[in-house]
């Protein structure tokens, strides 16, 4: 039915039962829209947000999905500007995931802010000295990049190709596609960075607060740092789900153990920083300010040193162990426990530099204040996943996602209907060498 | 041109891309944020002319002054009157929410006739024409049948001029039964009568004194005329005053205090009569005083000495007797020191004896009439009003005897006995209560055993309320004749509870009626104008206004300009002449009282085994727990650990908590002889162990949605005790039991 | 955001953020002029020279 | 940027005095058209500018004792001045110190309702409007029209009543006065307090009242040097204009945190 559209080289799932799938995920999607309205039109008092959670489990949505988004920019800045030719195979489902997590952490902001009708206030009136600005300012931009960069993906379907004008429009795309790609480490850089700075400047909360390098506390970079690090274990992670879910294998190993090598030394950098950091602060800030590290573990019910040691040690140092060593990587199931690892440790440092931020008293004669996010609440951060799953399915039917897709699968006999136009191979050619061409 | 699928799609991109690059979607994005800016849903005040109107507050008897804001026709703000000597600018939280209840939802907007059973909130709009001939013909009836006597009137003051209305109204048409409302005034007023032969209200000189020993009188928590004394204990806090706060929970005030000393609940005069006991055993009182102008000290000095050993007071007390021999020698060494009573706000008169034994010490420190002492306050003599004329009716009405049993044989010294209607009418002895008027009280909500009260006021035939508030008596009754609000009415107010020298203040009309409200005073006039006769000549006013005007006389210019009259070169009278006692000295112990009995604490209903714990319910300022109750501000500056939606919490000591396997938070019942109620558990360090303690002010059936439904009414609870001189409500809590929900 | 708008100050923050925005805005811009302006010139002339 | 003749407007509370009866809490709410709803008992959910905390020292019967201790917002002068912990993160510049007094605005017109701003604050001082505000049918009447109410989806907080530092200004300048007398700019709060435990004044002018009580210590971003006094969580280099005075060493301790047996403040080495 929509053969005309599916890549050629490739064998596809019957129409109905991709719709069928569609249409389950795109029921959850429906849930989140409609939690999503009810935000929109009753307003905040929808969540279980309140005075003393302003921030609560969407802006850690938020950071998550950026952390682990940033495999997007970090395997375009190892591809195009470090050259790391064989991570041309994955790059595109980098794009892919990164522009997925991207566009959702914009969507989940519109929904966050309480005047969402005015959010462009941020551009127009901008405080240049908070992080905040510079996040939106950096993370619109960088979608920006990410749009430019998944562009010649999208004008790659096999019809779309054939206008001329898209055809063209994506062949002089990829050519300049390092001069983006430059420019969205760039931004990535500083957006993961005020990420951090977001919690990092904090003065007012020593669970918070790090000193730093000139205006950029030490979170700046840990966050930078991080996103870098744990973002390709992201795109390793969905790429193995995915080839579960195709039972294909869609990328050649030898782009996943180099991402996962690269990943690995900047997981165990970044662990051994992020100890450093941790340390001077448990040692030195933290004291200074009249307190111990252990007030900001104890005397409540849930947050204990327990997820320190989880983020630190179990989410950080053993996955960089797996990663690093070759025998680690090269063993399947070692790979996904690394990787799901990694992921974890990132989203619980978010977590940590969220929602245990709001849960601990500064003033003395106030307590812990734990919070359940609600129903709606829930549904909006589920509703971007839902969202992905439904782009990488349209994404993966139809557009050349892996270009090795072909080559790992070859299909025996191929498709009766023929048409015209450009050569499988060529279009691989193409794909393969597009700063040659 | 054909149209093809690729035209097509160009189309749209084009105009898409068209669209984005035009002015249109900047237009828009602007527009919209312009208009979240200034959505019409969120209220938009309109500006005007500033100005302000001095006037009183009457929400509680403090006799506050106030200023209001206004915005053109618009109160806007109330605030404390700059220069009043009451308040000098500050104000209370209630006072400074009155705007809530003059623009707010519970108010009654035009008089209303009952339609259906009593109670269900069914109500018919009636003209004020109907409504006063109603009254008229209902009172008519009962006066024909020689039945004036069985009308009625609770009202929340007897001072002034709208209360002395009442009372001249029922003079005339021949009831006895005015019944104010009960307070620790009641108790003072018969002390000061008892032992020092005056009919005046107690007057304390908070500002001249410096040693403050406050059995349990919450100083800063509503006790009194609340600003007032706010303003003195920051005055002691300059001056290097002292407050020793004496009870078993350590409220507000025992913390602001600079001594707390918990006592075993409901044996004050026992202390009181230890700490006699060491300034006597010592020599420390007053000598000139005690030969000149006292009686029977000698009598009294055998019984305190005899019966009131330190070591016997600490074992009644649970105060250790070198705490009581320290207190009774700072005391008395104080340069001025005075002693005060009345729990909490002084909402309930307790117990006589204990009045007496408190006022006892400051004679015994020569601190009656005396600068930063007790004075006898006689209330300004303003309302001359020509005499009543009574017809045989009204003659044969009033000779009739009360039916609280105030000044009855058992009783005779007291004036008004509200403790004492339910019963009286419950048991049908005396005679029914055919119409009953309330204004300025809500006793439904206020009178402790609440169901027996609901009981006897279900067998009143006719109730009208003057309320300007849907309150749980005026939900109860069968015709609302709302007043105006303080706010929109003239009233004079009279000096303030404990105030030293008399002020009257004036509370005027700060905007115009906001519904179709009469004054009180001008319903009374029309009321006694239809029924005609001796009632339509006592009442030739033309209207309330008029009344007050000519009464305040001379006043009356002053006290428009300045807000209050007041009389600052009062002086009490010489020693000499200050009591007007047999003796014309004090009386230590007036055999009326029965002074010289040992002491036997006031018996609380319950017994120990079903009931092992002691319930007292505790005054808060941020509760309002008279006939008025909180506005929604007042309700939002209630801490949560009082009230938690609609849950109150009972304050418990963590060890009592603890044997009971009670947690903090925790849901349990709370049962006394009188009834039962859920409750949530909050452990406090300040309360004796033993005892649980419930705020007052909670619980409302009435009013609206921000008060109504909330926690629970501690005088649910809680029967009346009744004193056995006085006959008035002793009563300090209750025994109780408390288990898990 | 604009050095019209009233709130801007000419100070370093402003300066080297806006600066850096702007920079940032104007290479993917020209960026992306330019691939859609050769792409229109590319398909009118009809070259496909990529095409080996 | 600084003008010459900057005041500093801070307050002073006498918690010896404050007795926590609430009308400060309620003067601010009825000055500031704060609105309110039916359950106010969820005092995370509960729009209270000016918040009554009650703090105990934490000791059994007979030994406990509790002290009142109001919050308004602490107009933090930050590390330097201007660099409240609120303002310096606020992105679209909603919320303001103005550098003549010292006073930390916040313009709900311009708030988008991020939040960041109530993350950075310590205090708790800053409250979001969750809900539509409303009031009941003919409530609005009372509604001042010298501030005006906050649309759902902002961030309120006190400010130090600076309507009516504004009118005090525009009064002084039509009687042709450059300068307004002490007491002519007084907040809602200090004027209501029946304790008079509320003083308010410019901490610059060594003459008014609040300088002589707490005598700040520009050297140290005013740093009282009253034995008595304190601020809270002074430690944080948040600078708040805001000075407490207890005569009670537990309550003073309550301001900040301290290390077990930490005998008394100790520089910090935070440098902002």
């Amino acid at each position: 039915m929509d053969s005309a559209l599916i890549p050629r080289g490739v064998k596809r799932c019957p129409f109905p039962q991709f719709i069928l799938f569609i249409a389950i995920v795109g029921a959850v999607l429906l849930w989140g829209v409609y939690a999503m309205l009810l935000c929109w039109f009753k307003g905040l008092n929808q969540t279980n947000m309140n005075d003393f959670y302003g921030f609560a489990l969407w802006i850690w949505a938020d950071l998550a999905v950026i952390a682990v988004g940033g495999g997007a920019f970090f395997t375009g800045l190892l591809r195009y500007i470090f050259g790391k030719d064989d991570l041309k195979n994955i790059i595109n489902y980098a794009v892919l995931i990164g522009f997925i997590c991207y566009s959702s952490a914009l969507l989940i902001l519109a929904i966050d802010i309480g005047q969402p009708l005015r959010g462009w206030f941020i551009f127009w009136h901008a405080n240049v000295h908070s992080m905040l600005t510079e996040v939106a300012f950096c993370l619109s931009c960088y979608f920006g990049v990410l749009t430019i960069e998944y562009i010649p993906l999208v004008l790659e379907n096999r019809q779309i190709n054939k206008v001329p004008f898209f055809h063209h429009l994506g062949h002089n795309m990829h050519e300049i596609m390092a001069v983006f790609a430059a420019t969205g480490a760039f931004l990535s850089f500083f957006h993961q960075g005020s990420l951090g700075g977001v919690a990092g400047v904090l003065y007012g909360r020593p669970f918070a607060y790090r000193e730093g390098l000139f205006i950029w506390p030490w979170t700046f970079f840990l966050f930078t740092w991080s996103a870098a690090a744990c973002g390709p274990c992201f795109t390793i992670l969905v790429t193995k789900i995915t080839e579960t879910v195709t039972r294909k294998k869609l990328v050649k190993d030898t782009a996943i153990q180099l991402l996962a090598k690269i990943s690995g030394w900047m997981i165990l950098t970044y662990s051994i920083a992020k100890t450093a950091d941790t340390w001077y602060w448990a040692t030195v800030t933290v004291p200074s300010l009249g307190q111990t590290l252990m007030d900001f573990y104890s005397n409540n019910p849930f947050y204990g040193i327990w997820i320190l040691i989880l983020e630190i040690a179990i989410c950080g140092f053993i996955p960089a162990f797996i990663l690093i060593t070759k025998k680690g990587r090269k063993n399947s199931a070692a790979l996904w426990i690394a990787v799901f690892l990694a992921v974890t440790g990132v989203c619980i440092n978010r977590w940590v530099m969220v929602l245990q931020i709001m849960a601990i008293p500064v003033l003395t004669f106030e307590n812990w204040v734990l919070y359940l996010p609600s129903w709606q609440e829930i549904a909006t951060t589920i509703l971007p996943l839902a969202y992905g799953v439904i782009l990488i399915a349209i994404s993966y039917r139809y557009l050349p996602v892996f270009p090795n897709e072909p080559e790992l699968n070859p299909i025996e006999t191929l498709p009766a209907e023929e048409e015209e136009a450009v050569e499988p191979s060529v279009e691989l050619e193409q794909e393969l060498k597009p700063a040659e061409a | 041109m054909k149209i093809d699928r690729r035209s097509f799609l160009s189309f749209l991109l084009g105009g898409a891309a068209g669209t984005a690059l035009s002015p249109l979607p900047w237009k828009l994005t602007d527009d919209s944020s312009i208009w979240t800016q200034m959505w019409p849903w969120t209220p938009v005040p309109e500006d005007g002319e500033a100005s302000y109107v001095n006037s009183s507050c009457t929400l509680c008897p403090g006799g506050c002054g106030i200023t209001v804001r206004k915005i053109d026709d618009r109160a806007v703000k109330i605030e404390g009157m700059k220069r009043h000597p009451v308040n000098n600018g500050g104000l209370c939280s209630l006072g400074l929410s009155g705007l809530q209840l003059l623009y707010g939802p519970t108010r009654v907007k035009t008089p209303l006739k009952r339609v259906g059973k009593r109670g269900r909130g069914r109500w018919e709009k009636i003209s004020w024409k109907d409504a006063v001939s109603e009254v008229a013909k209902t009172l008519g009836d009962l006066r024909e049948k020689g039945q004036s006597h069985t009308v009625g009137f609770i009202s929340g003051s007897d001072r002034g001029t709208v209360p002395r209305l009442f009372e001249r109204f029922l003079t005339v048409y021949g009831s006895p039964n005015l019944i104010r409302t009960p307070s620790i005034i009641d108790s003072y007023e018969l002390a000061l009568h008892l032992m020092q032969g005056a009919q005046a209200l107690p007057g304390f000189d908070f500002e001249n004194a410096n040693f403050i020993l406050s059995f349990g009188s919450g100083i800063v928590d509503g006790w009194g005329s609340p600003v007032r004394m706010f303003r003195a204990n920051s005055a002691w806090r300059d001056t290097g005053g002292k407050v020793i706060q004496i009870e078993p929970r350590l409220s507000n005030t025992a913390a602001k205090s600079d001594k707390w000393i918990p006592i075993n609940p409901g044996t004050e005069a026992a202390l009181a009569l230890g700490i006699a006991h060491i300034i006597i055993k010592e020599s420390l009182y007053d000598a000139e005083f005690i030969n000149n102008y006292s009686e029977g000290f000698e009598d009294w000095k055998a019984f305190v000495l005899g019966e009131y050993g330190p070591d016997s007071v600490a074992t009644i007390t649970g105060i250790d007797s070198t705490t009581i021999i320290a207190l009774a020698r700072s005391f008395a060494r104080a340069s001025k020191p005075l002693a005060i009573c009345g729990r909490g706000q002084g909402t309930t008169p307790g117990s006589l004896n204990e009045c007496t034994a408190v006022h006892a010490l400051n004679a015994l420190v020569g601190n009656i009439n005396k600068k930063g002492g007790v004075f006898a306050v006689a209330e300004p003599d303003y309302i001359n009003w020509p005499e009543v004329e009574m017809d045989a009716t009204a003659a044969a009405g009033m000779q009739k005897n009360r039916l609280d049993g105030a000044g009855s044989k058992k009783y005779p010294f007291s004036r008004y006995l509200l403790n004492r209607l339910p019963q009286a009418i419950n048991s049908g002895k005396k005679y029914p209560l055919k119409a009953l008027f309330v204004a300025g009280a809500n006793p439904l909500y206020t009178m402790s055993d609440s169901k027996a009260v609901k009981k006897a006021f279900d067998k009143v035939p006719f109730i009208v309320s003057f309320s300007s508030y849907m309150d749980e008596t005026a939900q109860n009754a069968d015709l609302i004749l709302p007043n105006h609000n303080y706010l929109e009415r003239y009233e004079d107010i009279p000096t303030p509870a404990g105030m030293p020298q008399p002020v009257i203040g004036l509370s005027r009309p700060v905007v115009e009626p906001q519904f179709n409200t009469k004054h009180v005073g001008d319903v009374i006039i029309l009321l006694a104008k239809a029924m005609g006769g001796t009632l339509s000549d006592a009442f030739a006013w033309d209207s309330y206004d008029a009344c007050l005007k000519e009464t305040m006389g001379y006043k009356w210019q002053v006290i428009i300009e300045k807000g209050f009259w007041s009389y600052p070169d009062f002086v009490a009278g010489p020693r000499e002449e200050s009591f007007d006692t047999v003796s014309g000295k004090f009386e230590f112990a007036p055999k009326e009282t029965g002074s010289l009995k040992p002491f036997k604490p006031v018996k609380i209903e319950g017994d120990k085994t079903n009931y092992p714990l002691l319930l007292m319910p505790y005054d808060s300022i941020r509760l309002a727990n008279g006939a008025m109750g909180d506005p929604p501000f007042v309700m939002k500056s209630v801490d949560d650990t009082v009230l938690k939606g609609t849950d109150v919490f009972i304050e418990i000591n963590p060890k009592t908590a603890g044997e009971h396997g009670l947690r903090e938070g925790q849901l349990a019942m709370l049962s006394t002889p009188v009834g039962q109620a859920k409750v949530k558990v909050h452990l406090f360090d300040g309360i004796m162990p033993g005892l649980v303690a419930l705020p007052r002010g909670l619980g409302h059936t009435a009013y609206d949605e921000y008060l109504a439904g909330k926690g629970i009414n501690v005088n649910e609870l809680i029967g009346p005790v009744e004193d056995p001189v006085s006959g008035l409500d002793a009563a300090w809590g209750v025994r109780a039991k408390l288990a898990k929900a | 955001m604009f050095p019209f708008s009233f709130e801007w100050i000419w100070d370093m923050g402003h300066v080297v953020f806006m600066g850096g925005l702007w920079y940032a805005l104007t290479i993917l811009g020209i960026g992306m002029s330019y691939c859609i302006i050769k792409a229109a010139m590319d398909a009118c002339r009809g070259n496909d020279e990529h095409h080996h | 940027m600084k003008h010459k003749n900057a005041k500093k407007y801070g307050m002073v509370i006498d918690l010896d005095k404050c007795t926590g009866c609430g009308s400060c809490m309620v003067a601010c709410m009825a000055e500031n058209n704060v609105p309110f709803r039916k359950d106010e008992s969820n005092k995370v959910l509960s729009i209270t500018w000016l918040r009554v905390y009650q703090l105990t020292n934490g000791k059994p019967f007979p030994n406990t004792d509790i002290c009142y201790l109001p919050r308004p917002c602490m107009h933090c002068e930050g590390q330097h001045e201007g660099h409240s912990p609120c303002v310096s993160v606020c992105p679209a510049v909603a919320t303001d110190y103005n550098t003549e007094t010292g006073i930390v605005s916040q313009i709900y017109t311009r708030c988008f309702g991020c939040r960041y701003c109530m993350a950075s604050c310590p205090y708790h001082a800053r409250y979001f409007n969750w809900w539509d505000p409303v009031w009941p049918d003919g409530m609005e009447k009372y509604l001042s029209p010298n501030v005006s109410p906050r649309m759902r989806g902002v961030v309120e907080k006190c400010s130090f009543c600076f309507h009516r530092y504004q009118l005090a200004k525009e009064k002084a300048f039509k009687e042709g006065r450059r300068e307004i007398k002490e007491d002519e700019y007084q907040t809602a709060c200090t004027q209501a307090c029946p304790a008079g435990a509320i003083t308010f004044g410019d901490l610059n002018n060594p003459n008014h009242a609040v300088s002589r009580m707490v005598k700040p210590d520009p050297k140290h971003h005013g740093r009282p040097t009253n034995p008595n006094a304190f601020r809270l969580l002074e430690r944080l280099g948040t600078n708040p204009k805001v000075y407490y005075l207890s005569s009670r060493e537990w309550v003073r301790r309550a301001g900040d945190n301290y290390l077990e047996n930490e005998a008394k403040y100790k520089k910090t080495v935070h440098q902002g």
